[in-house]
């Protein structure tokens, strides 16, 4: 029986005489909430892998073990240079503007002192239980971050880039573009005293990654061949659509721990409640988004479009991400559906306009992240005109330095492959091998 | 000597393989193509850009004969490829200059 | 804010003054509570990526992107439906027959007032930490539940079933027919007054997907071609084996959090231990299955199948679903081993009766899931007849009720797609793209 | 030393005295561990996965069923064989050699006392929580890392080494071999006494599944047509890059479980520090695996090998495997990176003396994890010489046993397919069935 | 009648078929096929090892013509298959003994 | 001119390619094929069903030479892919009316 369980579980807990009411002890606070660090962080971590599925099942075969290869390095050089340089920019002695310019982040000494200690005597405990979290714990989960926003710009750029330019822009982008601007609200700058909210990063990690790709793809131009004369698209169907779909679904797993760890603590009964909260509305936007697409392209289409589908999905998680804490999951619901809506008509704007974006990271994690923030200054407890501000204030920071970094890769090494490679595939060019290399051909 | 190209239904497939068998017709090579006739393609979608996915997926079957076959063979794939509707596909039949077994290397008729 | 977080939370972990035998506090019995609702249900959730590539790698290429849609879909679906009206139904003021039927199943007003309060006061958390555990956590786990009963209908009706008409009926079963039957056992209702005992869902929820895949299956009909003239089958492998394997390894995964967080608490020793032997349990069952089934198909044919090796791990899994708290973990091999050798032998049955199941759903879920239930009032502390007059209860309703809504469909909207759809494939027919568009036909 | 951790734990939670300072309750020590086991254990178990797909992406499709069948296969025998012998040979009992032969481990008296017992008195508990953890969490946390060392095997003797012998060899690894050696250090035995140091088994898991496969390999030979006469080497590459990729990724997630869980405690302030750590320097170590073969092969070959780039990553995680816990993260980079150099030196170096690996296990677990168990005594707390004592006591008791075991079955039941098998392909002789039945091939 | 096998690159086949159509030829078989001539391979490596992909991804068209139609057709798919550089592919010319469309069972040039 | 197909075991077009190397015939087109004769299929097991997978895996070389030269190539051929068990392949010979090289335009032997 499921409901009326809690009775013997509870009674055990009343052996504990004491005072009237019970609470968590400070250490084991801190045990909650360092633990959740590392599990919601190993959640997002996963998210590598759900964008690497994602990306390999939309390009074409010809490009996918180099998008592959993208995925990995990219996770590995971001969590470097945020170790290098980025923690520092974004936490360390936040002034309005960024953080310390200073090398690597390290434990804290009072949790190497208790860790050497030959016992654990109560003052080391309590050095160590005051910070309320383990200092390498909360670093883990913020690097988890980072490599998300620079996952998004793989697949937009997809199918035409070079490898190293792409790595060398993914570390400019961990070590330094996204902690300055992380650091004006989750550091505790100007945008967080001026009141801006983005729970789990909307716009700091969602429309962040967005912007760089955009302007990433606006400098690259667009696939050989995938805009005709005359305005006319040839798609170019993504090779392995169960691929698509595990990444899709490896991406909303790890959203749990996305949104529901960005509540930084589960060291008290608010907490909890409050995790829980977060990981509800997380799952209705997505839910939403996924039979919002789903009605959106068999009406306009006439028929279901399952990348299309995959998109909405996603675009209801970027949706919430910025406030996941609404109090009533029906707003989440209508939060998710509006965030789908608008990914599912951008997706055909953007081809309009002839900006060439092989997954659709544009309308489902930039167009989809500024709603969401906006929609905290709506349904949650944000102001409007603030969140724009910080919208319009991320996205140009973001935006221009950017651009600057991919011209001056563009008009050094260079950022795009011959016209040759492209044709054959950047898998046999630059890798040498190729991802399917026997299908269809038994040779 | 003759080789026989049909182009045909991937479902029908099977009907044909069973009706050479009864012809005694053992021999056959087997390769999926695609194909583009009366039959047009589907249109399809992508992320909201219609396509015409022009070439409709088709088996081709290859058979050698001998001559005085040839005309049993091409009516019953004929027969057992026929559904009546666009696309069931054509035969072409070409002259074969010579056959050989690798396995024994007899050639000619022997060697189908 | 990120970095400035713990204040509130250290406060209330002030209030301990202790005993000489240090219990559990009853807020920290909360937050493990919680908790192990939200780690235990994103497990469960992660079935639904597991279902969808198991039933995308057993259907053919034709096919796949449909069934990956559908797949995506009945997950959101149901959570919505369960939001909407099935939680309400399944335990909120549960009569004998069924809860309330109300809209949307909502945050309590205790942990709202928490959440909201300027101080976080003894009496709020007092009266928060009272209820157990957070409610959303319970609506989480109970959420992904539900889904799973969904997921296991989509994988014996594909090929051949339309996508709309699918996607009404996950929606009755998660609104209405689950909700109902499981209100009786795990919502108080008269099956667990009179003794019946189902501790994760072999019955409630996995019988529950068979039931309604069997009715399905039978009004649906088989797949054209499936079955020749003169009693002949003609196979239609799956088209991505390592696709199906992966999807049998997540539901693996996925099934710790199934069967262990449906202990329901984590906040005492007790509740600990007993997790950790379910967990055992749950492993050793499915790990029979999987050699049982090697075993009997290479004794019975000569050759292991794979994917009956697939469908041994999770008849293990069924079967042990009922009762993994058995205290000898031997008895759960035998347990996983007999319902792996049911699975084994029914799945060619099936096909004599001309019943066809794609993915081997039913022996898995139905079958087995029967077993399990029986096997409590055999092994555990369940009575074999008060067993299987529940199994007889739960199935004879399911059945009715989904045939009613499956006859309802089919001479309405329709439930089959055309014999050209069903011989082109789903995939372009529905949704108008190919899952795998260029293998072996690089154009 | 994995046994005997809780003293140091335990102590922390006995100055729980009054107010003063709140620390963590004996009983949530307990759950805290046991739920660590637990969640750290399920990602390991996801290694198998992992495992998987790696090597389902690295064979060629005509063997892939074959590959997937070895591994459920090899996870599921893995577990059973260390529930009936294993864990007792390498924890109860321990002497210098080895445990207690005995069949069955089982839950604790204590624990069933308290789970059966009608009221959860003080006395039940407190005989549960004296222990630290509750004994199947630990069991189960125990058996998923033998799961991993003979993963190990099958990527090495893939393609070529038929199922029932693999399946023999796999359970005389898991219930003896492994067990034996491991009960050396983390059972308390000889080595442990003697200092040796290996956190999470660099040596004790990853060098034991080389060592078998090394001693397989030579025993088993190279596949046919790999090596030509005068040293020409002819690839045969993997025929689904991205579900090799796929599985490294899952490895990676998994492993945080692998190291992270091998602190054995989350009970105080302490361990969950120190769990932090572990994760902050195994995903440095494995992001600088990646970046070094990313370069190496970039530098030495002109292109990149994504083949060689994941095995780079695993690598990097064998090589912190031994020391996680180095207080300086900057250090498990260098750690990651030597390891990866290793195994990118050591892939063609296998190849010029035609030992035939078709996955790369030999480089990445045994090479790595020899460096990785060397550079305890280098960067570590370790004794070098002790150390180098400890990989030479394990690689001689294994390859010794292993290569008797490997030539009992060659000359028995032999090991080797045929050569006609070997050319159809493993699939359609051995299980019947194709693991891509369809692809280039619409019939 | 002829047949007009044609072995071209693989991006080429758009333009072939669009030639094609406003031919009025409407008909036309296409294979997935690996070729190996001047243009030789991309030198590949896997583990270390190089070796040589000795066969580029070419695609295979094959197209029945009436006699007085295939110079204009030959014309048009080697126009349209034209880069100018090495691997643009070759046409080879069989002669045709028979066609028949299954559908109907008309034979001869009405057939293709 | 003669096109020459051949039906091989797929392991051995490796000692193909390298026989009409050495001959100094560099041009051939290669495709996946799946051949039925002698040989039969595999019975292969499905979920408990038996069925026959009627087609063996092979390999389809199409060469085009010179009439000169044919002899020698089918000898190659013939040769390199002869194992002496059943399923070895077969080889048949076509008249080619003509060859053109898309790149340049010669045709005729030139084109070869
Ligand atoms: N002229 C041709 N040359 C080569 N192949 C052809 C030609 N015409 C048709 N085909 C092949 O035959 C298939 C069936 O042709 P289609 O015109 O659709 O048949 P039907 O006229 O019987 O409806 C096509 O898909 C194509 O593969
Ligand atoms: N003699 C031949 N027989 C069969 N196919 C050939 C022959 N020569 C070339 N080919 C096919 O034509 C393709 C292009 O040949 P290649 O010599 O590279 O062209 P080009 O001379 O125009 O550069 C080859 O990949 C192969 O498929
Ligand atoms: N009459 C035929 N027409 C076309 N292809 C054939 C014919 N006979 C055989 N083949 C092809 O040759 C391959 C080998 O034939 P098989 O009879 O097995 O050879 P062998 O007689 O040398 O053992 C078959 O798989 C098929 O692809």
């Amino acid at each position: 029986m499921r409901k009326i369980f809690a009775f013997g579980v509870l009674t055990s807990a009343l052996f504990f005489t004491g005072p009237a009411f019970a609470a968590v002890s400070e250490e084991t606070t801190y045990i909650l909430n360092t633990f959740s660090f590392l599990v919601n962080g190993v959640l997002v971590m996963f998210m590598a892998a759900g964008f690497a599925m994602l990306e390999s099942g939309l390009v074409r075969a010809k490009n996918t073990a180099a998008i592959c290869l993208k995925n990995i390095a990219l996770y590995s050089v971001a969590g470097l240079a945020y170790y290098v340089v980025g923690y520092n920019l974004m936490y360390v002695d936040v002034g309005n503007i960024m953080g310390k310019f200073a090398l690597f982040y390290n434990p804290s000494g009072a949790e190497l002192a208790l860790i050497n200690a030959e016992e654990a005597t109560d003052g080391l405990v309590s050095a160590v239980v005051d910070s309320g979290y383990s200092t390498m714990s909360d670093w883990f989960f913020q690097m988890v971050f980072v490599a998300t926003a620079a996952s998004i710009v793989s697949g937009t750029l997809a199918e035409r880039i070079k490898v190293w330019p792409f790595i060398i822009f993914v570390t400019v982008l961990s070590a330094v573009i996204y902690p300055i601007q992380a650091s004006w609200v989750w550091g505790g700058g100007w945008l967080d005293a001026a009141g801006f909210s983005d729970f789990a990063g909307s716009t700091l990690v969602h429309s962040v990654g967005g912007w760089a790709a955009l302007t990433g793809a606006l400098i690259l131009g667009a696939r050989r061949g995938k805009y005709g004369s005359g305005g006319s698209i040839h798609p170019m169907p993504g090779a392995n659509l169960p691929l698509a779909t595990l990444g899709t679904f490896i991406l909303w797993f790890g959203w749990f721990g996305f949104n529901g760890g960005s509540q930084l603590a589960l060291g008290s009964a608010l907490d909890a409640s409050a995790m829980a909260l977060v990981f509800v509305n997380t799952n209705l936007a997505a839910a939403a988004g996924v039979v919002t697409a789903m009605a959106l392209t068999q009406a306009i289409y006439g028929k279901m479009d399952l990348s299309m589908c995959l998109n909405g999905a996603l675009a209801g998680l970027v949706s919430i991400t910025a406030g996941p804490d609404l109090q009533n999951p029906l707003l989440s619901i209508i939060v998710g559906g509006v965030g789908a809506t608008l990914a599912v008509l951008v997706v055909p704007l953007l081809d309009k306009v002839k900006i060439d974006d092989v997954v659709g990271a544009i309308p489902v994690h930039l167009v989809a992240g500024i709603w969401g923030t906006l929609a905290v200054g709506i349904f949650g407890s944000g102001s409007f005109t603030t969140q724009l501000m910080g919208i319009v204030a991320v996205g140009v920071f973001v935006s221009v330095v950017s651009s600057v970094v991919w011209l001056a890769l563009k008009y050094t090494i260079g950022i795009r492959v011959s016209e040759e490679e492209e044709e054959m595939g950047l898998d046999t060019f630059e890798l040498g091998l190729e991802a399917y290399p026997e299908f269809g051909r038994a040779m | 000597m003759k080789l026989i190209m049909a182009i045909i239904k991937p479902p029908k497939l099977d009907s044909v393989k069973e009706a050479l068998s009864e012809l005694g017709q053992s021999g056959m090579t087997v390769t999926e193509v695609r194909g583009y006739g009366r039959q047009r393609g589907q249109t399809a979608i992508y992320r909201g850009a219609e396509y015409a996915v022009s070439f409709v997926p088709k088996i081709k079957i290859e058979v050698a004969v001998d001559d005085g076959d040839a005309e049993r063979v091409i009516e019953a794939i004929s027969k057992a490829a026929h559904t009546g509707s666009i696309g069931d596909g054509k035969l072409f039949i070409f002259d074969l200059q010579g056959s050989i077994r690798i396995r024994t290397g007899e050639s000619g008729v022997s060697a189908l």
